[in-house]
């Protein structure tokens, strides 16, 4: 059965893909957040370099905090953004 | 006893300070954060993700109170468009003892820096606009309470 | 840059703080003390050396403002008889880095328990009156700063 | 020539000696704190009473702490008080 999951953006992820969330379907062998920034990466090639540098991004899953290699299991939701600057 | 607050609305520090002192303790703490002149900026834009920033700051007041003992943490945390010299953010501890209000204080700004999803977007006098890029300084900050 | 008002009257710690936010930096710490309820308190009765107190708190703040990068200090002490619930004590700085704002306001307060002339003398629900005690606890919250 | 010094006492100290300040004469063999501290207690059984445990004392010479053994010199003011407890 076909999984999909939302992505959302923020700060200048969002701004230099010019889309605040999309809506992803998931074949089986994603597995990992990595898997899914590869998938995206393939899809469309300025994917792949605004979210070439993972050391500069942050991953939550269903609003908790992921590395890139979390595995997306059930989640809803994933956000992609770079390191927060609030306070 | 825990009161978090994040919107474009500013907030009274007189009042909320008022608000932590009734719930009980000689003790309060607090920390305010407003957008500091440097010498050419126009504006701050404030930007956060909705759906974490109540659960993450959530997250840092549960576990100041269950690392100190207080009696009230107020966080307010505001978003959109500041000016300089606007008030961004508002943190109050409550407790029987200064050391606990003040060091609780000063953990959750470290990890409110850290961990709360937002970001800000400055706009310089001269137009040029630049997201504010995270701090080596305050990774360590927050790094450094080992909790 | 340096405000230090030592009297009977209560302090508005809204005012003050925006005192201290309107001479720069972006950073605002502040510690209220006030007096704590701890079952049968009726009163507190402040006393002081007033021609010490005005030096001693300079000195403090004094040394503030030469180890840490601050932009304005403001202590206020409360004297005379005092109730439950009352402001005692407010300390406040004014830092562009809230480690600098919040550290100074810590070491402030940690000096005055300490080395400012300052006595309390309370009286209990059921008449007795008693000179409250030199903490240990507050003795080596002020040596630990080593300065 | 006759040396005078005001004596000034806060808290529990002026209590119990029932009297907040006074202007002594300090002969010439006078010189340190402690030694006005032994003269106050020779004038009158009570002060010695009282004034018997320094460690319980702090000191201010013209309104800079001493200690027991600081030379009073020409200050014109020596305050005597228990340790402070403001804040």
């Amino acid at each position: 059965m076909a999984r999909s999951i939302n992505i959302i953006y923020f700060a200048w992820v969002r701004e230099r893909l010019g889309i605040d969330q999309e809506q992803v379907s998931l074949g089986d062998e994603i597995e990992t957040i990595a898997d899914v920034l590869s998938m995206l990466g393939e899809r469309e090639a300025a994917y792949a370099d605004i979210l070439a540098d993972v050391e500069k991004l942050r991953f939550a899953l269903d609003q908790d905090y992921g590395l890139s290699t979390s595995l997306i299991g059930s989640a809803k939701e994933l956000a992609i953004f770079p390191p927060v600057t609030g306070g | 006893m825990i009161k978090i607050e994040v919107g474009p609305a500013d907030f009274d520090i007189g009042a909320e300070t008022l608000h932590v002192a009734g719930q009980g303790g000689g003790a309060i703490a607090s920390f305010v954060g407003q957008v500091r002149d440097d010498g050419n900026l126009a504006s701050l834009e404030l930007e956060h993700y909705p759906a974490m920033t109540q659960k993450a700051l959530g997250e840092i007041a549960e576990k100041a109170v269950s690392d100190w003992v207080l009696h009230a943490v107020t966080i307010v945390h505001r978003v959109g468009k500041l000016s300089v010299g606007d008030n961004i953010v508002l943190v109050i501890t409550g407790s029987d003892h200064r050391q606990a209000a003040i060091e609780s204080c000063s953990f959750i700004m470290d990890k409110l820096k850290t961990v709360a999803p937002f970001w800000k977007k400055e706009t310089r006098a001269d137009g040029a606009v630049k997201w504010i890029e995270e701090r080596a300084s305050d990774v360590e900050a927050s790094e450094k309470w080992k909790r």
